[in-house]
């Protein structure tokens, strides 16, 4: 029983319970910050397995960035929770069934008695004299530049989406228009219309 | 441009499609005017393919060949042989007709309209120049589409059934000779149809080819068992519809039959005359009768066009049994003869007869034949020219009509005594539906007072029906300008189908 | 010479166009004009053949005008075969037809469709001429339906008639199914002979001699009875011969002109010039004509005796047709062609006389039709009255008279024939023989039931003097043969008839113009003394040598030509032989019956209730055509649309394909439920599955 | 010691977790996301531990992209159902069924 290994476990069982507390919480907002500690969590248990890089990551872009999404839109939606807990308890056997069965074939498919053995780790950047982000970084820019590049384009597209699906004109709701106020003239500005005299209208 | 000719044929039409859409969109009557001038000029460009067509040597003239997708080894390569020639000058001169029978009939959206049948022209003129056979499936296919555009917009109440109908049902042929062509790609890795009439292969690979021509050709003629879609498609078609389907687009399978399956697979055809005999001759009786009990007149001429079509498919089959089982190479020329003229004829006398309803039925409105009687009271004109067509359709001597039955009947006699008496039977039961049909319809007392109000055919119409008039008489009394211009192209058919490829 | 011809037959076709495009334009006597400047050009020059043909010694013409079409060894022209069996039927063809269309002149004034009705009969005679002329056997098809089609035409010439457009359909299609033996017969002709041109096939005719055929199987004929039946089939269509008769009694429908040109000279003798024409063909084969004779010789006597019971004055006249065209048959059978074409012409004469003089009467009666509404005529109409006198003296076969001698001519050759031919000719020559007294019989009581006798019609002027004389005669309020009483759904032209009862008359009857008599009596004179000059060469003198070939073994003619010793002598024996006196019986009597104790005839049709009931409903041809072949085609046709194409190929293959793709498509839609999660389920449920695949594997 | 075994276990039981949570919160789209994002965590996890274990960059460099695009859907993921909400005023699935012919 090595340190790493007690580790493991103690980070292990956190994240199953943040993982079950996720999908039981009744409040969205938990289950959000819930989700949060099982990443936070992950982080941890992938520095055990020497991916520091993409721990790193994991906690700056999810914990960071997407759960902050996520909460604030779960905040932003006034949701009411109470019609969407319903079938909760009536979906619950079948999810637990459900759950239960593929977890047993898929223990089964890496053996159950085969849980301890296997080889040790290989800390391949370690071999090459490398730290883990630095050997990442060499396959990612070598081989896999096409794929990085994608990506990036990938994530563009999605911030234009995002930003394109929510935008909304208001009809209402007044705002400035820098063009029409740099292109105005002066016969736009005033207009002299003649009124005509009241007196001279009366007999 | 006589390099180019056929070029022309095609494209002019498409072009003609064009201006009349652009130019036409917001004025019917120019529409119309640049419609009929195109189709006019394609016709006289048919006219000079016929009359720089040299008809002694048979051969395919006027080739245009230029490679267009490389990589499937398919050109763009057109030539015509008399054949050809012959349903060309019939397509072109039918669309004439056509265009000026649908001057008043169609008011709706008439750019389209006359757009649709130049296309249909261009798409039908391909068809009998292609001589690649990926080319000439897409010119096959591409007809659908207008075809399916004029039943669906312009049609009867129950179009959208019919032009459905109409294209599944052709298309379910179509596709199998599309697999067909694939499979004799893959083989001879070429689609020339003359190449692949060349090309030797097994009697299996035959058989399994000539169905799937069969399925695609005896949809389009259409055959015995493949036969329903006609009629729905007839009575709902606009009168100029159901004149191109009747005329031009029946005989593309026909042609189909002359082009691909006798010379491709001329062991297989063999081997299964027999079969596509008796769906002719199912389809010249059976449907006989069918005819006689229809109510509605353009269903009946619907019914009356298969059964005539089974002639053609007679000759063009009776041809094998005469020319490998009799020995008899003439009366299998005979046969073949017989059945392209009937081809023309039939272009001829069944548009001919789908224009006659659609001048009672613009208006009367109506197809039923219990609304008519005693029309030829208030319609004296009229009632001569249905008679006529009448006569012709089943098949009076002295009017195209005959030639082609006769042709095929006494050929088909040599090659069996039954099959010919089978075939004769339509001598009577053609008569007998055409004529009741001109009985009810013409004769009698004046029926009801729409009939007493109708008028008689106007110049336009004259035009039209003294056209088709013309055409038949001329090759019933004189068919030998047609005969003459098919006759080597048929003998080489007739050698094609002699020669033995397993 | 071949311009001549052509202007034979394009002549009429010329005079037809013009009334028939321009009718409106020229006129009603710019119609008549035309037609009858074209038939009588016709007829002169038919008359300059016939005279180079049998006087002058001409030789056969036999050219083409131009090719058809020319397939391989294949061709088929439109020629001109002229000997001197051609010439003899275009003299009578253009004679017949020009007296018709004189005649129509008077008959027709009143018509609407006057214009109309010449253009057909001049298309018809050209039709008529083309079929004669013809060198080939399609273009004798070509006219052979020609002339059918303006028989079509001219029986429904009043197209409002019901009855009348009812025949003329029957009529197209009852030759339509000749037409299908005729055209079989000429597919096994180019079959056998390589060719369709007269000259070719007969020459060649002794090549199908021994052939035979298969038609079904294992049943093997002989050629040459093959063809010469399917032929055969044809010219029982078009002369109208049992069991293809049926149309002929209708086609009276059509105006009387046409009656006499196309239903009695000319258009049904089509099948007797052909059949005469094959002769070289038909002398191959003595069961071809066995089959040909009795088919005669039932038509000969058993539609004769209907004609016993019609009382419609036209009808008598065309079972009368019906019965000399088997006649005609009975000699062909018997391979007395000679014979056959001889009393086809003396025929065509005396029975085109007949039929305009029953015309004359029909105008005289206000087209009233029935005879029993007739009777006394004589003395109003002398001119019509006598010459049909001689009509009827011609048809019954009184010696001297033309009909004699073709007639006599005829059995006596049957009679020939059956002394050495079997069993058939033995029926056919007793068939003629009964026939001859039934001929007398009938042609007698229409002669004195519409000439003799009591006036049994009503002149309205002074109708009182002419009470109806109850039991004279039955008048029934309802025909039994529902074409009695036309004469009030004519055509527009008598429409100041409609409430006119049967037998009524505005105004007493009268002699008819004189462009109807004078037809009757250019007629009358052929038709009594044209077989004084003819009898000899076209029977015994070898006229139609070359044209006509009879094997020597069944050349009765020439067996009775030895007998021959002139006209009157074959008169003066005709007396001593059984026709004469079976004539004589059924002329005494039909006067004894007929002019001198009226009663007698309805005594008799009563006590022969069930024959006359049987010959008043003409053997059933007609109900059986229409049970088995009209309504059993419509019950097929109905059969095979509703079951065959709607329900089995529409129904189930088509639209059940797409009724199956729909059911199939409305299933598998059900799991489309837009549900997330059941999708999700279902692709949980896919992974559960793949890893128990795993597992299992592993 | 920390095996192979150890690590693509937790990774199944993570991924079952997540199938439990999409089954019983079949209402709440948010939930579903979040539980999406689970589902994703395991399959990271398994690539992350046979990466380490077999010394292979890739699997490594697959997280990388894996994480990039579940950014990309979430981010789009919560915009639509901003917008979603915005419209239907609900996030409840069942009454999402618009398209359901």
């Amino acid at each position: 029983m090595t340190l790493p290994l007690i580790l493991f476990y103690a980070f292990g069982a956190i994240l199953i319970g943040s993982a079950l507390a996720v999908v039981t919480a009744r409040n969205s907002v938990h289950a959000a910050l819930w989700l949060v500690l099982t990443f936070f969590t992950s982080a941890c248990i992938w520095l055990l397995l020497h991916a520091e890089f993409l721990a790193i990551v994991l906690v700056l872009v999810y914990v960071g960035a997407v759960m902050v999404l996520f909460l604030f839109v779960v905040m932003m939606l006034d949701v009411k929770v109470a019609p969407l807990r319903e079938g909760f308890v009536r979906h619950l056997p079948v999810g637990l069934l459900v759950a239960g069965v593929m977890l047993a074939e898929m223990l089964g498919l890496i053996g159950f008695g085969k849980l301890n053995e296997g080889g040790a780790l290989v800390d391949a950047a370690a071999a090459q004299g490398l730290s883990n982000t630095e050997w990442l970084g060499r396959t990612l820019f070598s081989d896999y530049i096409l794929p990085f590049e994608i990506a990036a384009v990938i994530l563009t597209v999605a911030i234009i989406a995002a930003v394109a699906l929510t935008l909304r004109h208001r009809p209402n709701v007044r705002s400035q228009d820098p063009s029409a106020q740099a292109a105005v003239r002066s016969q736009d500005r005033i207009r002299i219309v003649e009124i005509a005299s009241a007196n001279k209208e009366t007999p | 441009m006589s390099h180019h000719l056929l070029s022309w044929l095609i494209w002019l039409p498409v072009l003609g499609a064009v201006a009349a859409v652009v130019l036409g969109h917001s004025n019917a009557q120019r529409a119309r005017w640049i419609a009929l001038a195109t189709a006019i000029a394609t016709f006289v460009l048919s006219i000079g393919l016929y009359c720089g067509y040299s008809a002694e040597a048979g051969s395919l003239q006027f080739v245009e060949k230029y490679l267009w997708l490389g990589v499937l080894n398919v050109h763009y390569h057109l030539a015509v042989d008399g054949i050809s020639v012959a349903l060309i000058v019939l397509t072109s001169f039918t669309t004439v007709l056509v265009l000026i029978g649908a001057w008043s009939a169609i008011e709706e959206k008439v750019h389209q309209y006359v757009a649709c049948f130049l296309l249909l022209e261009a798409l039908m003129i391909g068809v009998f120049c292609a001589r690649d056979a990926l080319l000439f499936y897409m010119f096959f296919e591409a007809m659908l589409i207008p075809m399916f555009i004029i039943i669906g917009i312009w049609g009867g109440p129950r179009r959208v059934y019919a032009t459905i109908k109409f294209f599944l049902y052709t298309f379910f042929g179509s596709i199998f000779m599309l697999i067909g062509l694939i499979y004799l790609y893959l083989k001879t890795g070429s689609f020339d149809l003359d190449y692949l009439a060349r090309y030797p292969l097994s009697l299996t690979e035959q058989i399994w080819l000539f169905l799937s021509f069969l399925l695609a050709f005896s949809v389009k003629v259409p055959m015995f068992p493949v036969h329903t879609w006609l009629p729905d498609a007839h009575v709902e078609a606009p009168t100029g519809g159901s004149v191109i389907l009747a005329a031009i687009m029946l005989k593309i399978g026909g042609y189909g039959f002359l082009r691909f399956s006798l010379p491709i697979t001329p062991d297989a055809s063999h081997e299964l005359a027999w079969l596509v005999i008796a769906m002719s001759l199912i389809a010249v009786v059976y449907i006989g009768f069918v005819a006689l009990v229809q109510e509605d007149m353009k269903k009946l001429i619907a019914y009356s066009s298969i059964s005539h079509m089974g002639f053609v498919t007679l000759g063009a089959f009776v041809a094998f049994e005469l020319a490998r089982e009799v020995g008899a190479g003439d009366a299998a020329r005979l046969a073949l003869q017989g059945s392209m003229v009937q081809m023309i004829s039939h272009g001829f006398i069944s548009a001919a007869m789908f224009s006659c309803v659609g001048v009672v039925y613009d208006r009367m409105h109506s197809r039923m034949i219990k609304d008519y009687g005693g029309v030829a009271n208030t319609m004296p004109w009229f009632a001569a020219f249905m008679v006529f067509f009448a006569m012709a359709n089943s098949g009076l001597p002295g009017t195209s009509g005959f030639v082609g039955e006769f042709m095929v009947i006494v050929a088909s006699f040599q090659a069996s005594p039954l099959i010919a008496a089978t075939a004769a039977i339509t001598l009577v039961v053609g008569a007998a539906y055409t004529l009741w049909l001109v009985k009810r319809v013409l004769f009698g007392e004046v029926a009801n007072p729409q009939v007493a109000a109708l008028t008689d055919i106007n110049a336009r119409e004259a035009i039209v029906l003294g056209g088709f008039a013309a055409a038949t008489l001329l090759f019933g009394v004189w068919p030998a300008p047609l005969t003459e211009l098919m006759d080597a192209s048929l003998q080489q058919v007739v050698q094609q189908l002699m020669h033995v490829k397993v | 010479m071949q311009s001549m011809l052509l202007t034979i037959a394009l002549a009429p076709l010329f005079g037809a166009v013009v009334a028939g495009l321009f009718g409106r334009q020229i006129g009603r006597v710019g119609a008549h004009t035309v037609t009858i400047a074209g038939v009588a050009l016709s007829l002169v020059l038919s008359l300059v053949v016939f005279k180079r043909l049998a006087f002058d010694g001409a030789p056969v013409f036999n050219e083409n005008i131009y090719t058809w079409y020319q397939i391989g060894s294949y061709s088929a022209h439109v020629g001109f075969l002229i000997d001197r069996l051609t010439a003899v039927m275009m003299v009578v063809v253009t004679f017949v037809s020009l007296m018709v269309h004189v005649y129509t002149i008077g008959y027709m004034k009143d018509d609407p469709g006057y214009q109309r009705f010449f253009s057909y009969i001049a298309l018809f005679t050209f039709s008529m001429l083309m079929l004669v002329m013809s060198n080939n056997f399609l273009q004798l098809f070509f006219g052979w339906e020609a002339v059918g089609l303006v028989s079509y035409l001219l029986i429904g010439f009043w197209f409002k008639r019901p009855t009348a457009i009812f025949a003329n359909l029957k009529a197209f299609l009852v030759n339509r199914v000749g037409d299908f033996g005729f055209l079989l017969g000429i597919a096994a002709v180019l079959m056998y002979f390589g060719s369709l041109d007269y000259a070719t096939v007969f020459a060649n005719r002794e090549s199908i001699v021994g052939k035979e055929i298969e038609i079904f199987s294992g049943y093997a004929w002989a050629v040459p009875t093959v063809i010469g039946i399917l032929l055969f089939i044809g010219a029982m269509g078009k002369s109208a011969q049992v069991p293809l008769h049926v149309w002929l009694p209708d086609s009276m429908e059509g105006p009387t002109p046409i009656s006499a040109l196309i239903h009695a000279a000319t258009m049904v003798t089509a099948g007797i010039f052909m059949v005469a024409r094959m002769s070289p063909l038909y002398e191959l084969s003595e069961t071809a004509l066995a089959f040909v004779v009795v088919i005669g010789a039932t038509t000969a006597l058993f539609t004769g005796l209907i004609g016993l019971v019609q009382n419609d004055i036209k009808r008598v006249v065309a079972y009368s047709t019906l019965s000399q065209l088997g006649y005609m048959t009975v000699a062909l059978g018997a391979s007395a062609y000679g014979a056959a074409i001889f009393h086809l012409m003396t025929h065509a004469f005396f029975k085109a006389l007949l039929f305009l003089g029953a015309g004359s009467v029909i105008i005289a009666m206000h087209h009233e039709q029935d005879m029993r509404y007739m009777g006394g005529l004589r003395k109003y109409m002398p001119i019509t009255y006598w010459t049909a006198v001689l009509g009827t003296l011609a048809l019954v076969g009184t010696p001297l008279f033309s009909g004699f001698y073709s007639k006599d001519a005829i059995i006596e050759a049957v009679h020939h024939a059956s002394a050495q031919g079997g069993a058939a000719y033995t029926y056919a020559y007793w068939c003629v023989l009964l026939g001859v007294f039934v001929t007398a019989l009938y042609s007698f009581r229409l002669l004195y039931m519409t000439f003799h006798g009591r006036e049994r019609f009503v002149v309205a002027d002074h109708g009182s003097d002419h009470a109806p004389l109850a039991g004279s005669a039955p008048a029934p309020a309802v025909s039994s043969h529902g074409n009695d009483h036309h004469a009030n759904d004519k055509a527009d032209a008598h429409d100041h008839h409609h409430g006119h009862q049967p037998g009524h008359l505005e105004h007493a009857p009268h002699e008819s113009p004189w462009v109807v008599t004078l037809p009757l009596i250019l007629l009358a004179i052929p038709s009594v003394c044209i077989a004084w000059f003819f009898v000899e060469p076209m029977l015994f003198g070898g006229f139609f040598d070359g044209a006509i070939v009879v094997a020597p073994a069944h050349d009765v003619l020439a067996e009775m030509g030895k007998d021959f010793h002139g006209v009157l002598a074959f008169a003066l024996h005709g007396i001593q032989t059984p026709p004469f006196w079976f004539a004589f019986a059924g002329f005494a009597v039909a006067t004894y019956v007929y002019l001198f104790n009226p009663a007698m005839a309805d005594r008799a049709a009563r006590l022969f209730a069930p024959l006359v009931r049987l010959l008043e409903r003409k053997y059933g041809f007609d109900e059986l055509y229409q049970a088995v072949f009209a309504r059993g085609s419509l019950l097929l046709g109905r059969g095979l649309w509703k079951w065959g194409d709607a329900r089995l190929i529409d129904g189930w293959i088509v639209n059940g394909s797409a009724a199956l793709v729909d059911r199939s498509s409305g299933i598998l839609r059900w799991m489309q439920s837009g549900y997330l999660y059941h999708y999700a389920f279902a692709m949980i449920l896919g992974l559960i599955a793949l890893l128990g695949a795993f597992l299992w594997l592993k | 010691m920390i095996t192979l075994g150890h690590t693509i276990a937790l990774g199944a039981i993570l991924f079952c977790i997540s199938v439990a949570g999409i089954f019983i919160n079949r209402k709440n789209v948010i939930t579903l996301l979040m539980a999406i994002e689970l589902m994703l965590l395991s399959v990271n996890f398994n690539f992350v531990a046979f990466s380490s274990f077999l010394g292979d960059p890739a699997g490594q460099i697959f997280v990388f992209f894996i994480l990039t695009v579940a950014a990309a859907e979430a981010a789009i993921g919560l915009a639509i159902l901003v917008v979603l909400f915005r419209n239907r005023a609900t996030i409840n699935i069942e009454q999402l069924g618009d398209l359901k012919g």
